[in-house]
């Protein structure tokens, strides 16, 4: 992202290499980067993970508060999604310059978790009309090499997986006000649900092919991107094309079938390297990098 | 809650009176859904789209404008001369659009607020890549044309009549373009699929259903000369099968509206010169 | 309110307190309630160990690491207990944005971005930045640096240092100070010296304390922050939170200064040992961690 | 010729025009445009009025909403109108908050139309609920006398509101709404506002186009039901005589006349 400055002999090598099926660094067209993953490094919060996709870096924290519930929603909590694009990616988004991006991928992740499929949100109710958590995924983007989207998805992902929400032992109503006594214990929390949390797979149109997981290069090529919010089980729960540009009607048929398949294998691989995490972090003194290593 | 002082303001809290409806009316439409769609309320068939009335030129003092009735959804759209980017220190290349979707405070079930709120944020940026690949932004490097969208009356298919509509103004406004834009959406819930959803059947098919059944909303926006389509927006949850079932529907549907505003672009062209040889 | 706040060990050794009891309010965060709970401690025991166990002039585990991000010129995080702060620096360049048409014919433009993550604190942000306390530190943070900076070697030109605190615990700034040189330390950027922070405090009305903590911080002793060139000895920017006793400030001066050299060390001994090591490859993938594999 | 005549000297290809007593766009300084008034041509508003004035639109929807009544007036229900200029209607605005005119324009329309009706009759239940009447003008076309346009719509749509009956239960302190039994407002006066524009501070202009409105060296706002002048609003500008002042009065008492009527059909018809 940050002063990316390609030449048309450098924007025709990649196109090339994407037609033959060998991208410029090594990796077909349905090749994702390495990935990282590390959970609940921000203690601050209810739960957090950091992901690194080569060189995206994103954090996110979540944390819950109490509120009232909407009224035309009374048995439902509420999850708000903040997306912030530090200056520390690139110097364009200094002051308000990253709002624009924030908003998208913000809006995107909210139509994401939209439907009742993909999220539970009755699950954060504590007392129907009155009382409910509501849920600040807050998502803090460190550094962008290409393909935020997909890389923000699996942190808000693994950071609702290690999220932590206290547990309420009573209520006591008192007129119009409800007391609320939480659980002392800090490990008497339940953890969200996060089966049907869809992964955000970005399918970037190069020449004529669909590629995944594009380095902020291969963005700069392309004139047009496809963004699918695909479930565990193949489903899609929102789906825009973001970046200036148009599709045929036969692509974006192809898009939905190979997005659907990469987004399965990538909810699997998240899965997998979630409950890695997970036994790490369960071991007598897991150690905690962060930002160190 | 900020206080604007630029507004007269009325008290702090005002409930819409919908919310105290007496109990036994309101469920009667939401408790049964099929009910509701094998007989629609306007009388349609499920893969039946509404009428659509077209009209460019509604506002004198813009440099073009267009108005667009699906039914009772009402969408006016101005779209004003290109004027240098604001606020830009570094050259662009290509030219921008800058679009502004607003829903007027009376046009919703519940009254809205003044201030861009960020659903129609989202509904801006989404009707912006949508018209952005039919515009020729290479002939108006480092201006930004404005195209200002407001929601009279929201009854179903608001994002698809504004991109429509604003494709028709940008046209009559004499922005170079490649290709005239046109969209469609539909509502899917459960094994229906309701073409051009009304407002109440967009909010049954956003309603959850059953694990593993479909629902939702699509929207595509068409070039119809090209068949290329430059915006698609699914919201719900569906398989890829019922997506791509819609998409095919829908770029029909495009279609179909097409050639009505290729009509209705061509009629204000023969009305302009006509007018011109009476004086 | 009847609220108590637990500190526990959670994993390893990351504290993590938690409100016992919350209102109906809504609104109210689910964080802690420390400053509520320790204003009746006292900063220092009876065997003279402060409210985390350490001695008066002892700082808190530094950790740091220099090259965080590839993108960047040059950055570094670093971590001073449970304060927790990323800096990048991008330059020196041209002058772009806004400072395009203020550039300065004999030195280079600093400019400096504060921002705080929104999860950073116990009670949610609304903002990361922009608000009147980040301006300030910005500010701050730019006073500070540009006098470490040769800014005279890079005439026209402009060097952007963005600082993000990712966790707050007491002594942001200091830990900013820190961690931007550091990361212009890694982006090649000409220093006099390096600039160092540090804080400290008093307690019980004599006695000095180095480095103070958040808890510390809210438990209301007069509190001084300290930005140095700890080799020259030179203060280049020292801010109280309130009046000081002229009899006490000189050895809180002192101690903060103290400090400064500690920390002075200890970065020191960091960038050597950065140095060393990049001549290998880089330690990415070294360590077993989860990875995604696809 | 003329287009480029006009661009480079407006106020000479004006004062050409108006020589021959005539307006560029063929009327004669004292005619009016011509006016259509449309109503409940909004289904989600609660009231709601369409008016043209020339090339001028407004677009007047009223949502009726719940609330409690303030503390020194527990029983008096809230008007709560507000004119919006968005930055469709004119190359003139811009998106954001509301701009100085449109704040002036606001306090005009909310001055000459507070008195239409009783603000009682919107009590619900005194001290505890009251009607709140959010009526929202907006602009979709500004070509001169924008305000005056906003009064008509308003005062027709003011017309077409039909609040539903109201039960509150003082023991629960909630309310039922019964959707089926909607009563209208009544509504005491029918104030008119017409606008002149002063050109070359003599010619008097009836009904000025945004164009001429912009020339104009004085401006004139007279609101009236065609009998009581409820007020004369001229902000500064060059002076006017007395008798000129006098036939902008008969004038405007005419065409209130004339709009009321109007109005009256329009509501008729649409029943």
């Amino acid at each position: 992202m940050a002063g990316v400055l390609l030449s048309e002999a450098e924007k025709t090598f990649i196109l090339h290499g994407v037609q033959s099926d060998l991208r410029n660094d090594g990796r077909s067209k349905q090749d994702y980067r390495p990935m990282e993953l590390e959970l609940d490094i921000v203690t601050h919060a209810n739960g957090s993970a950091r992901v690194r996709l080569a060189n995206t870096d994103i954090l996110v924290g979540v944390k819950t508060e109490i509120d009232v519930p909407k009224p035309e929603k009374p048995d439902e909590g509420k999850i708000e999604f903040f997306v912030d694009c530090s200056a520390n990616a690139t110097p364009e988004f200094e002051g308000k310059g990253g709002e624009d991006l924030a908003t998208e991928i913000s809006n995107f992740l909210s139509t994401s978790f939209n439907s009742g499929l993909s999220f539970d949100l009755k699950s954060l109710c504590i007392l129907k009309e009155i009382q409910c958590w509501k849920l600040y995924v807050d998502i803090l983007i460190l550094e962008c090499g290409g393909n935020l989207f997909d890389a923000v998805s699996l942190a808000v992902k693994a950071a609702l997986h290690n999220t932590m929400v206290p547990r309420v032992e009573t209520m006591a109503m008192d007129g119009g006000n409800v007391d609320l006594q939480l659980s002392g214990d800090p490990y008497d929390c339940w953890r969200l649900d996060i089966k049907n949390v869809p992964c955000l797979v970005t399918l970037t149109k190069i020449g004529e092919h669909l590629i995944v997981d594009p380095t902020a290069e291969e963005e700069n090529c392309s004139m047009a991107s496809l963004v699918l919010a695909v479930t565990e089980d193949g489903r899609i729960n929102s789906l825009s094309k973001t970046s200036v540009g148009s599709f045929h009607p036969h692509t974006l048929t192809e898009g939905l079938k190979v997005g659907t398949e990469v987004g399965i294998r990538l909810n699997k691989a998240l899965k997998e390297a979630l409950e890695k995490e997970e036994k790490r972090l369960q071991a007598d003194k897991p150690e905690r990098s962060g930002f160190l290593k | 809650m900020p206080v604007d002082n630029r507004r007269i303001q009325g008290p702090e809290v005002s409930f819409p009176y919908c919310l105290f409806q007496q109990s036994d009316g309101r469920n009667k439409t939401n408790s049964n859904p099929s009910n509701l769609l094998t007989v629609r309320k306007d009388g349609r068939a499920l893969l039946d789209h509404r009428k659509i009335y077209m009209k460019t030129g509604v506002v004198s003092q813009a440099k073009g404008s267009a108005y667009v009735e699906l039914s009772n959804t009402k969408v006016i759209c101005s779209v004003f001369d290109p004027r240098e980017i604001p606020n830009r220190v570094e050259y662009s290349q290509h030219g921008e659009l800058y679009c502004v979707l607003k829903y007027a405070p009376f046009s919703c079930k519940t009254r809205r607020a003044h201030q861009q709120d960020s659903e129609e944020k989202e509904l801006s940026l989404n009707l912006k890549r949508a018209l952005e690949p039919a515009v020729c932004r290479h002939e108006f490097p480092n201006f930004q044309v404005d195209i200002y969208v407001l929601v009279l009356e929201n009854d179903g298919g608001c994002l698809a009549a504004a991109i429509t509509c604003a494709g028709l103004a940008l046209a009559d406004a004499h922005v170079p373009m490649y290709d005239l834009v046109t969209a469609a959406s539909l509502g899917v819930t459960g094994d229906t699929m309701v073409m051009d959803p009304i407002e109440e059947e967009e909010r049954l098919c956003s309603q959850d259903v059953k694990e593993g059944q479909n629902h939702g909303l699509v929207t595509v926006a068409l070039m119809g000369a090209h068949t290329q389509i430059t915006q698609v927006w699914q919201t719900g949850s569906m398989t890829s099968t019922c997506v791509s079932d819609a998409l095919s529907r829908l770029i029909q549907l495009c279609e179909e509206t097409y050639p009505i505003a290729q009509r209705c672009l061509v009629k204000s062209v023969v009305n302009t010169i006509s007018k011109k040889s009476t004086s | 309110m009847d609220c108590h706040a637990a500190m526990r060990g959670r994993g390893g050794g990351f504290s993590y307190s938690h409100a016992a009891v919350i209102g109906s309010r809504c609104g109210q965060p689910v964080g802690c309630r420390r400053a509520a709970a320790s204003t009746a401690m006292e900063l220092l025991s009876d065997q003279g160990l402060r409210l985390d166990g350490r001695r008066p002039d002892e700082l808190r585990n530094i950790r740091c690491k220099i090259g965080v991000f590839s993108q960047a010129d040059g950055s570094a995080y670093i971590e001073q207990g449970n304060t927790k702060v990323l800096a990048t620096v991008y330059g020196p360049h041209q002058p772009r944005g806004q400072a395009k048409n203020k550039f300065l014919f004999d030195e280079a433009l600093v400019n400096c971005q504060y921002s705080m993550a929104v999860f950073s604190t116990g009670e949610r942000k609304r903002r990361p930045r922009g608000d009147r306390k980040s301006q300030e530190m910005s500010i701050h943070l730019r006073q500070a640096l540009e006098a470490a900076i040769r800014t005279e070697l890079y005439p026209r030109s402009q060097i952007d240092i963005y600082v993000e605190v990712l966790q707050a615990d007491g002594g942001n700034y200091c830990a900013c100070v820190n961690a931007a040189t550091l990361a212009l330390v890694d982006a090649g950027v000409g220093l006099r010296e390096y600039a160092v922070a540090c804080s400290a405090s008093l307690a019980n009305g004599e006695i000095p304390l180095v480095d103070v903590s958040h808890l510390e911080e809210s438990t209301g002793g007069p509190n001084l922050t300290v930005a140095a060139l700890p080799i020259s000895g030179q203060v280049a920017l020292m801010e109280m939170s309130q009046r000081f006793h002229c009899d006490h400030l000189p050895k809180v001066l002192e101690r903060a200064l103290e400090g400064c050299k500690d920390i002075h060390r200890i970065l020191d001994e960091a960038v050597r040992k950065h140095v060393e090591e990049t001549g290998r490859a880089s330690g990415w993938g070294q360590v077993d961690r989860a990875g995604i594999v696809l | 010729m003329a287009a480029q005549y006009k661009t480079i000297h407006p106020v000479k290809y004006y004062r050409d025009f108006l020589a021959h007593e005539l307006r560029p766009d063929g009327r004669s300084p004292e005619k009016t445009r011509s006016v259509t008034v449309n109503v409940n041509s909004i289904c989600t508003a609660d009231g709601s009025a369409t008016v043209r004035i020339g090339n001028t639109t407004v677009v007047c929807g009223i949502k009726a909403e719940l609330g409690k009544p303030r503390a020194d007036e527990p029983e008096r229900g809230f008007m709560v109108p507000n004119v919006e200029l968005p930055p469709l209607c004119s190359r003139l605005f811009r998106p954001g908050p509301p701009s100085e005119e449109a704040q002036s324009m606001t306090c005009f329309v909310a001055k000459a139309t507070e008195e239409m009706i009783d603000l009682k009759q919107l009590c619900v239940s005194a001290d505890n609920l009251v009607w709140v009447l959010h009526i929202d003008m907006i602009c979709l076309d500004y070509d001169g006398c924008v305000q005056d346009a906003c009064v008509v719509a308003l005062s027709a749509a003011l017309r077409t509101v039909k609040l539903p009956s109201v039960e509150f239960d003082m023991e629960t302190k909630t309310p039922t709404v019964d959707l089926g039994n909607r009563r209208l407002i009544d509504v005491k006066s029918s104030p008119v506002s017409t606008s002149f524009a002063v050109f070359d501070d003599e010619i008097i202009l009836n009904d000025p186009t945004g164009e001429e409105e912009s020339l104009s060296s004085a401006k004139l706002s007279v609101v009236t039901d065609g009998t009581t002048i409820f007020s004369v609003h001229k902000p500064g500008g060059s002076t006017l005589s007395e008798s000129q002042l006098q036939d902008c009065l008969s004038l405007s008492r005419e065409r209130a006349n004339l709009i009321n009527k109007m109005i009256k059909v329009a509501i008729s018809s649409a029943h």
